[in-house]
């Protein structure tokens, strides 16, 4: 019924079984509109964020979503300024990715703010200094260029590409796509890192401070080279998902391996620099501002096996794997370390965000702990259904494997 | 012609560039984002001139200055007079927001007719005479039926109070009933003839013994403290606070001697004991030997024992208190058993104390102006020598806060078919006993003239006067009781407003010439013989200023006798229960009695968690911990008069053993859970804990 | 976020900061603006066909884009990366200078699979056929193979006389069934003809040139090997996972291929066939 | 092809007549004065000066406009012969009711603005900001901007906010420029509360 | 950024040793500020208390727990203000005419970082409108603004009264104002006078005096942001609990 929409050389279900699928998302997505009209029509204290948890679940899936998002400029960075040709077979399955992300993550900004209609005001009155600055703009402007390399994604639909216009404006537009790889690159480049500026600059949270190389705190950088680290691992995971729910190869074992390989080796280094970075804090930066680095670990359920998971469980380890090409060649492996590699980042911002503001700075103040309202977690599963619904649409509609045809004729 | 799609298109993107190119799109932007800087939903504070005016505070008898800040004529804030005598410019927390008690939710402009129903009760407004007749009426039947009508006057002194002994003086079966909160009416029965009006010197005093007394947490002057402090550093004051929770005032005392809840009289009598026996004492009592014949079971090492402390520490405290002189013990009336209170103010009685120079102060009445009633039993009667369930109609001055009734002690003397008729501002969980209420104006509405503060050394007397019109609908009391006089046919009873009476008792002070009046104004003090005119006074009173009583030194006493209320009095008593938890108010009641007066008391409770507040029940966490319940968690509190649930806090400040539950966190549950004394005040109960 | 706007300030920060964001803006600005013109400018200047076949080439599996010298056996495995279009086609040029034209050039029809080929015409790779005519017009049409794959269409879209097709562009359609099939033209020029295939040709075009360049069609011996492998990917593709290989070789084959075998995905085959994604 | 452009053209004239002429006139809406007050009368004949009625109280604060009690002072009784003081006195003054007056240079209530130290301190004269006020004879119509609530003397007459004098506009960058002129430092506590 | 030479640098000397925990600062500061009395559903996570007064124990079991009450308010630190330097659209600003650390709700957009990178939580988020009782908005201080849902605000030192004290100078045609004229809610309502406020830039006035006294103390000093509020306190175990220089030097002292 919609197969002239369908690209040709592929089979997708039916109509039905896709209306089907559709519908427990949409459900989700609906449930949580309705909860972000509460939310904006009442205010945030339909929330359980609090005075001591300024931050909550909003913010945390924001850092996680555009740390895995990251796939987006790093994969366009290696094809198009790298050159790895091999990674054309996943660059649209990683736009598509990186939009759903970053227009999630800004959508939900736009909840968590108390006054969304001034939300214009750091622009017009921006404090340079500030790293949610640096953050604000570089996003929107990433999410404006993610909108824009959709677009050709978009044009090449099977239907929308009989008119001669349209297929014109995609041909020529995707001739200049290096640019905006480049320009994305550099965008992602520097709000990634203000993402983990946004906590390495506050003196006031001896747990999250950390000194500043330039400008710049340790964690600017780290962030970086996670979210490079996490980017790939997300993109091979999600076209695993997309490959074993739609029973089909989507692209080729090659370009697994390769995913795996270029994300294993740079996570190695990131473990190698946390690692650093770490005993620098615990020696150094949080002895200097009063406090013991073990005293930030004495809270039940916080303990120092948080670290230990991140850092080793999920970092090294996984890394290792990854670099193995033995291993690699091993397709459950590879799916084992990509996993645990996006959890390991998944845990590093979950610690950034909430064990931060979770620990008390006074000495006479206590350890608080924060359980989102349902407004919050609907909030976030709308998210996460609007991805499943964009992505679902694109996966039929557009060609975001251009192997599955060849793959699918043998 | 037909416009085809494209052409539409055209017009559209046309429009589209030439939008950009108008200020819609930026002036759109920009107004919405003023429009949300002036979120249209919430109030705009009032422009209008800035003015202060002076008044005194009538909340409760410390009777402090207040700087009123007016915009136009509407007071926005309050802040003390730091020149002022008897307060020194300090405010009690509820002093700082009373100018909102105006907009009490529960206040109240029609007369109320109230019908209890199995728990629930329904308020029907009624009309001014209409609810006169009622009462009347009720009158009339008490006479037949020679039941009692009484008075109930929480603030005794005022001028309001001499127009209702008049009336009770004058009303067949009438009563008046003056219910002080401090234990020196205990003290003044002791004595065989009445030696006029008593007061706690604690400024002069070297040493003072408080038995559970928050002296540091607003009690009387809210200066108090400051004062305390200033002489506590300069090693001038000595405070002993004996109390099972280590309050504030302990944190600010001298020394704290943490007792079992409940044995302050054993302790006192410790004392007394020691004193004796080392002869520390010249008191002259008529029925010594009796006494020390109850005093001898009360040995150190008994008491100790039952107080939980060492033996020591009573024999200290004996010491120390009656050695240096001055000094003085204090303790509670409202939240203490009359035998307590008779233990502590033997205490005084031993050593000295009454008379001197800060110990207790025997202080002079404050003429009234008005005309003299003879001194017959039905105005000088207090709730106890009442007999239970005798009162008709009881007509209940409420409309100053500040002194708390147990509304036990008035459903004990209530008859079966008895009303209580309250005169008070709101309908609150106070006059829930009542079946009238007479709407009265409230602070900054209403002229009153205020009584001595308990905790000065001599005599006062200030105006509170009204800087706002009270609402239509609202009556004096002293119109009330007038027009309930007329109505019963009584005649000699003051007739004129509130002011002119007030003005009256004004002019007579002037008369005596003594004292010395302070002015807010000037922040002078002066001596009345100083003053030109009568009006000086007027005027200088009704701004915030107060008129101070010079104080004399009592020569002669009447006798007294020490063992009058301590025949109840039995240390095996006191030994019981002594292993079991038990529940024990928190005494928060001079910040909280009314802890409505301001929604913004969320501030120091429910925002901060600095008072209690709600049900929470507070617990040392040794006991907590025993009793396998964590911080937060829901309980419920099990006596055997009832049960109620609570949420579950970590105090180390409380004795183990002990469940503190604020007196003032939703009393009716609380208080229903609560043994009482004969005083109905609540004491230390039995308690179970179970989690919900 | 302007010099002009309240609180701005000359610190390197602000200028640094807004100078990158400013530029980055600009940047995205332009170069959208930039594909928007061209496109444009391709609109009018009519490469919208020429475009279209660039992207759909792209898009064809590598077993369509096999280069035609593999057909003759000069390479093993090579795959074209010029739209199929030889005259620009370095690798083409040098391969075909020494040969002599009369070398390949033989007149009997060849016949592979009972499909006939006359070869006095050239093959296009979307199995199109041009044959010089006298009046220096050019006549287009289909050849067996496709006629044979397609069999009689439900309905056919012949384009205006006048309209200017070109090599690769799109030059008619068939209707069958619910899926339809376009063919590319194999030379440039004007249509000054059309016919329902009556005669065994669909469209007459008139060349601007007097003499056109036909390096990028097939002719003669390639043409056999061709469509011995296209019949293979045809065969492959019609193989029934039940049954295996069917059409014994040999003998004549069904004229109506769509109808014999109706489960397949003829959607896919077709493109493939008519070289379109 | 002209033809073509034509649309466009017509879409976008007919978007800049409504932005540039319509929309403005929309955007505010006209409100009388309560009242019409002649400054010109006040001073020339009776002989005033501003003072008179713009005080400043000894706490610092600006009486802006005087309350019904200043009017009382002269107009307990009809003086004059014009409508508007018959108005004054009979819907006002003998009822005792104050005048709603609208305030052109009316500061949201998140601003702060001190005359003492404009006037007493830096000298300004009343005109640098409200203009030849003193000297009308009339009161113009109010204008509120409907969407922001502000009158239209704060965002100036012209839409674009272009200033045509010193006194024409109120907002913060007006205040700025002149701060930022005299180097006074422009805290943001300066002007907002 | 010109010199702050001669320019005030208002501060507080709190005694923790006079402070007997009433709550008058808070709520003298809660009136004089305008800010809403509690919704139902408020407690003191979600409570705005620009002046919050904290009960510190010494964690000793009874009847040795000793208790101090702290009252907290923001510390308008001196130098790298926490608070100032991550608000993306410099809501929030350092004074540099009176040390003090403006909030300013109106260009506030709500995005929480100041209070995530306040060390004191000195920084309170308006999760409701704010409401009060009918007739009790006429009650509103008109020196100082309502704030609306969805902003962040915190203490100034009540700023509204310096302007005001700084009109009264004005008209007197003076540009400077004694320290005399202005003094916050908070000082002003203390019963027990624990609250001392001034000029910590004039090195006679009573709270640069109070601030050097050896008993003086600042809380989390080390992350040398330099707050203006400084605490009091004789007691020992408050300087331990605390951390204080003085409870260091007495642990020096133990040990050698």
């Amino acid at each position: 019924m919609d197969k002239q929409y369908i690209a040709r050389g592929v089979s997708r279900m039916s109509i039905k079984k896709f209306g089907l699928w559709m519908l427990p998302w949409s459900i989700m997505l609906i449930l949580g509109a309705y909860a972000v009209y509460l939310c904006l029509i009442k205010g945030l204290n339909q929330t359980n964020m609090d005075n001591r948890f300024a931050f909550g679940l909003w913010i945390y899936l924001d850092l996680t979503v555009i740390a895995l998002g990251a796939g987006a400029f790093f994969t366009g960075f290696l094809l198009y300024i790298l050159k790895k040709k091999e990674l054309k077979a996943v660059i649209n399955s990683a736009v598509v990715i990186g939009f759903i992300c970053y227009s999630g993550a800004v959508g939900v900004l736009m909840v968590d703010v108390g006054q969304p209609l001034r939300a214009w005001f750091t622009f017009w009155h921006p404090n340079v200094h500030s790293m949610l600055t640096e953050v604000t703009f570089c996003i929107t402007c990433y999410l404006l260029v993610l909108a824009i390399e959709y677009v050709p994604v978009i044009l090449k639909n099977r239907k929308i590409k009989q008119f001669s216009s349209m297929l014109v404006f995609e041909h020529e537009l995707h001739k200049l796509i290096i640019v905006f790889a480049a320009v994305g690159t550099f965008l992602s480049f520097f709000h990634q890192g203000s993402l983990g500026g946004l906590y390495g600059v506050l003196i006031g949270r001896p747990f999250a401070f950390r000194p500043a190389l330039g400008i710049w705190p340790t964690t600017f950088f780290l962030f970086i080279i996670s979210a490079a680290a996490a980017g790939p691992c997300f993109i091979l995971l999600t076209t695993a998902l997309a490959s074993k729910l739609s029973h089909k190869h989507l692209v080729t074992k090659e370009v697994y391996q390769m995913l795996g390989k270029i994300s294993g080796s740079i996570l190695i280094f990131y473990v190698l620099l946390k690692t650093i970075d770490t005993l620098i804090w615990i020696n150094s930066t949080s002895p200097s501002l009063g406090f013991s680095a073990a005293s930030f670990y004495k809270f039940s359920g916080f303990g120092t096996w948080i670290m230990f998971t991140e850092i080793v469980l999920c970092g090294l380890i996984p890394a290792l794997i990854l670099l193995n090409k033995k291993m690699r060649m091993h397709f459950a492996w590879l799916i084992t370390a990509a996993s645990l590699a996006c959890v390991g980042i998944v845990i590093n911002r979950f610690v950034m965000t909430i064990q931060t503001l979770a620990l008390p700075t006074l000495p006479f103040d206590q350890f608080l702990s924060y359980v989102p309202s349902w407004q919050e977690v609907a909030t976030f599963l709308a998210v996460l259904a609007y991805g499943m619904l964009v992505y679902s649409l694109s996966f039929r509609y557009l060609t975001l494997f251009p192997q599955e045809r060849e793959l699918e004729s043998l | 012609m037909n416009i085809t799609r494209r052409e539409i298109l055209r017009f559209v993107g046309g429009s589209a560039l030439g939008l950009l190119l108008t200020p819609i799109p930026w002036k759109a932007l920009d107004d919405s984002a003023v429009w949300t800087q002036n979120w249209p939903w919430i109030p705009e504070p009032r422009r209008g001139d800035i003015s202060f005016k002076l008044t005194t505070c009538s909340l409760c008898p410390a009777a402090c200055g207040m700087r009123v800040r007016c915009v136009g004529n509407q007071p926005v804030s309050l802040s003390g007079i730091q020149t002022h005598p008897l307060s020194q410019g300090a405010l009690c927390p509820m002093g700082i927001v009373a100018h909102h008690l105006r907009y009490h939710p529960a206040r109240v402009s029609r007369p109320l007719r109230i019908i209890q129903k199995n728990g629930s009760s329904r308020s029907t407004a009624m009309t001014f005479d209409e609810a006169l007749d009622d009462i009347s009426f009720a009158m009339k039947d008490a006479r037949v039926s020679s039941q009692t009508i009484a008075v109930v006057d929480g603030r005794p002194g005022r001028t309001a109070s001499h127009l209702f002994r008049q009336f009770a003086a004058q009303v067949p079966y009438g009563r008046y009933i003056s219910y002080s909160e401090v234990s020196l009416d205990v003290l003044g029965s002791m004595f065989e003839k009445p030696i006029g009006p008593l007061g706690y010197d604690l400024d002069h005093a070297q040493v003072i013994v408080s038995f559970g007394v928050p002296l540091c947490d607003c009690w009387g002057t809210p200066a108090r403290t400051a004062r305390y402090l200033g002489k506590k550093f300069e090693g001038k004051q000595k405070l002993l606070q004996i109390e099972a929770y280590r309050s504030r005032t302990s944190e600010m005392a001298d020394r704290w001697i943490p007792i079992r809840p409940g044995t302050d009289a054993a302790f006192a009598l410790g004392m007394a004991h020691v004193i004796l026996k080392e002869k520390l004492s010249q008191a002259k009592s008529k029925d010594l030997s009796e006494f020390e014949s109850i005093v001898s079971t009360f040995s150190p090492s008994v008491v100790a024992e039952v107080c939980g402390v060492s033996e020591d520490t009573i024999v200290e405290t004996a010491r120390v208190f009656s050695m240096s002189k001055p000094s003085v013990a204090v303790i509670d009336g409202l939240t203490n058993s009359r035998e307590a209170q008779a233990a502590v103010m033997i205490l005084n009685l031993l050593v000295g104390n009454v008379g001197w120079k800060g110990g207790v102060a025997v202080r002079r009445e404050v003429p009234t102006g008005l005309a003299d009633i003879k001194n017959t039993e039905s105005i000088n009667s207090n709730m106890y020598s009442i007999p239970d369930h005798s009162i008709r109609v009881m007509l209940i001055d409420e409309s100053l806060s500040g002194c708390q009734l147990s509304d036990t002690l008035l459903q004990k003397k209530l008859a079966e078919n008895g009303i209580v008729v309250s005169l008070s501002p709101f309908v609150t969980e106070r006059p829930f006993c009542a079946q009238y209420v007479i709407p009265t104006p409230v602070f900054l509405e209403s002229l009153t003239d205020l009584s001595s503060p308990h905790d000065s050394e001599s005599s006062s007397m200030s105006i509170s006067f009204p800087l706002v019109p009270s609402p239509t609908g609202v009556v004096d009391p002293i119109y009330f009781i007038q027009r309930l006089a007329s109505a019963a046919g009584v005649v000699n009873i003051e007739s004129g407003t509130m002011e002119e009476l007030v003005k009256r008792r004004a002019g007579v002070l002037y008369g005596e010439k003594r004292g010395t009046v302070f002015n807010a104004s000037t922040g002078q003090l002066s001596g009345v013989r100083n003053l030109l005119s009568t009006d000086d006074m007027w005027n200088a009173l009704i701004t915030g200023g107060c008129w101070i009583d010079s104080a004399e030194i009592v020569k002669s006493f009447p006798a007294f006798r020490l063992s009058a209320f301590l025949s109840k009095v039995d240390i095996n008593k006191l030994q019981s229960g002594k292993n079991q938890l038990v529940l024990v108010p928190f005494i928060e009641k001079t910040v909280y009695s009314n802890s409505e007066i301001s929604p913004l008391m969320s501030k120091v409770g429910q925002e901060s968690g600095l008072r209690p507040f709600g049900c929470r029940a507070y617990l040392n966490p040794t006991t907590a911990e025993v009793i396998g319940i964590h911080e937060g968690c829901r309980i419920v509190l099990q006596t055997n008069k009832g049960s109620m649930e609570a949420e579950a806090r970590y105090d180390a400040s409380i004795m183990p053993g002990i469940v503190g539950v604020s007196n003032t966190t939703h009393p009716q549950n609380f208080i229903a859970l609560c043994e009482m004394n004969d005083n109905a005040a609540i004491c230390p109960t039995p308690v179970k804990i179970q989690k919900v | 976020m302007f010099p002009w706007v309240y609180g701005f300030s000359w610190t390197i920060g602000n200028i640094v900061f807004l100078g990158i964001f400013f530029s980055i803006v600009t940047i995205i600005g332009t170069t959208v603006l930039i594909s928007l013109l061209r496109a444009y400018r391709a609109m009018q200047e009519h490469h919208a066909e020429a475009i279209r076949w660039e992207s759909e080439f792209q898009d064809l599996p590598i077993s369509v884009r096999r280069c035609r010298h593999v057909f003759t056996g000069e390479f093993k495995q090579r795959t074209c990366d010029n739209g199929f279009d030889c005259r620009s086609c370095a690798t083409h040029a040098q391969l075909t200078q020494h040969k002599t034209t009369n070398s390949d050039d033989i007149e009997v029809p060849i016949h592979v699979y009972g499909f006939t080929m006359p070869m006095d015409r050239l093959y296009h790779r979307g199995h199109t056929w041009v044959m010089s005519e006298a009046t220096g017009t050019y006549k287009v049409g289909l050849d067996d193979f496709a006629a044979h794959l397609i069999g009689t269409p439900d309905g056919i879209e012949l384009p205006k006389l006048g309209t200017h097709v070109q090599v690769n562009g799109s030059a008619w359609c068939f209707k069958k069934g619910n899926s339809a099939v376009r063919f590319l033209s194999p030379l440039d020029g004007e249509v000054v003809a059309t016919s329902d295939g009556s005669e065994g040709w669909y469209l007459k075009i008139q060349p601007q040139t007097k003499k056109i360049d036909t390096r990028h069609l097939l002719r003669g011996r390639e043409v056999a090997g061709w469509l011995l492998r296209e019949f293979e990917r045809l065969q492959a593709k019609l193989v029934d996972p039940k049954i295996g290989v069917t059409l014994a070789d040999g003998g004549t084959p069904v004229i109506d291929f769509i109808q014999s075998y109706p489960d397949r995905n003829w959607d896919t085959i077709l493109g493939d066939v008519f070289l379109e994604a | 092809m002209k033809f073509q452009f034509l649309w466009f053209l017509a879409g976008l004239c007919v978007m800049l007549f409504v932005g540039w002429v319509v929309f403005p006139y929309l955007l505010y809406e006209r409100k009388e004065e309560p009242l019409q007050f002649s400054h010109k009368i006040h001073n020339e004949t009776a002989g005033m000066s501003c003072e008179n009625c713009h005080a400043f109280k000894d706490d610092g604060r600006f009486t802006g406009i005087p309350t019904l009690s200043k009017c009382r002072e002269c107009h307990t009784d009809i003086i004059g012969t014009s409508p508007q003081e018959k108005k004054l006195v009979e819907e006002y003054v003998k009822q005792n009711r104050e005048i709603p007056w609208l305030v052109y240079a009316r500061q949201p209530q998140n601003t702060y603005f001190s005359h003492a130290s404009h006037v007493k301190l830096a000298n300004i004269s009343c005109d640098h900001c409200h203009g030849p006020h003193g000297t009308t004879d009339s009161l113009r119509a109010y204008e509120r901007n409907r969407i922001s609530g502000y009158s239209r003397d704060i965002g100036g007459s012209s839409i674009t906010g272009i200033k045509s004098a010193s006194w024409d506009g109120m907002n913060m960058n007006d205040c700025a420029d002149c701060h930022n002129k005299h180097n006074i430092p422009n805290t943001c506590l300066k002007c907002h509360k | 950024m010109e010199s702050n030479q001669n320019k005030p640098r208002y501060g507080m000397v709190i005694d923790l040793d006079r402070c007997n925990g009433c709550g008058n600062c808070t709520l003298a500061c809660a009136v004089e500020n305008n800010i809403p009395p509690a919704q139902p559903e408020e407690n003191e996570r979600t409570g705005i208390t620009w002046m919050r007064v904290y009960k510190v124990d010494n964690d000793k079991p009874y009847p040795e727990n000793r208790a101090v009450y702290l009252p907290l308010t923001c510390h308008q630190c001196d130098h790298h203000t926490p608070c100032e330097s991550v608000c993306p659209q410099k809501a929030v600003e350092y004074d540099t005419e009176t040390g003090i650390v403006a909030q300013i709700p109106v260009r506030c957009l709500g995005c929480r970082y100041c209070m995530t990178a306040c060390p004191y939580h000195a920084r309170y988020f308006n999760w409701w409108d704010p409401e009060w009782l009918k007739g009790m908005e006429t009650t509103l201080n008109p020196d100082v603004s309502t704030r609306m849902r969805g902003v962040v605000e915190k203490c100034n030192f009540c700023h509204g009264r310096l302007q005001a004290a700084r009109a009264k100078a004005a008209v007197e045609g003076r540009r400077a104002i004694a320290d005399s004229e202005y003094i916050p809610a908070c000082a002003e309502s203390c019963p027990t006078k624990a609250i001392y406020f001034g000029n910590l830039a004039d090195a006679n006035s009573e709270v640069s005096q109070l601030a050097k006294d050896k008993y003086s103390f600042r809380l989390l000093e080390q992350l040398g942001t330099e707050p203006k509020v400084y605490f009091r306190s004789e007691q020992p175990w408050v300087h331990q609990k605390m951390d204080t220089k003085l409870s260091a030097a007495a642990k020096e002292n133990a040990h050698g």
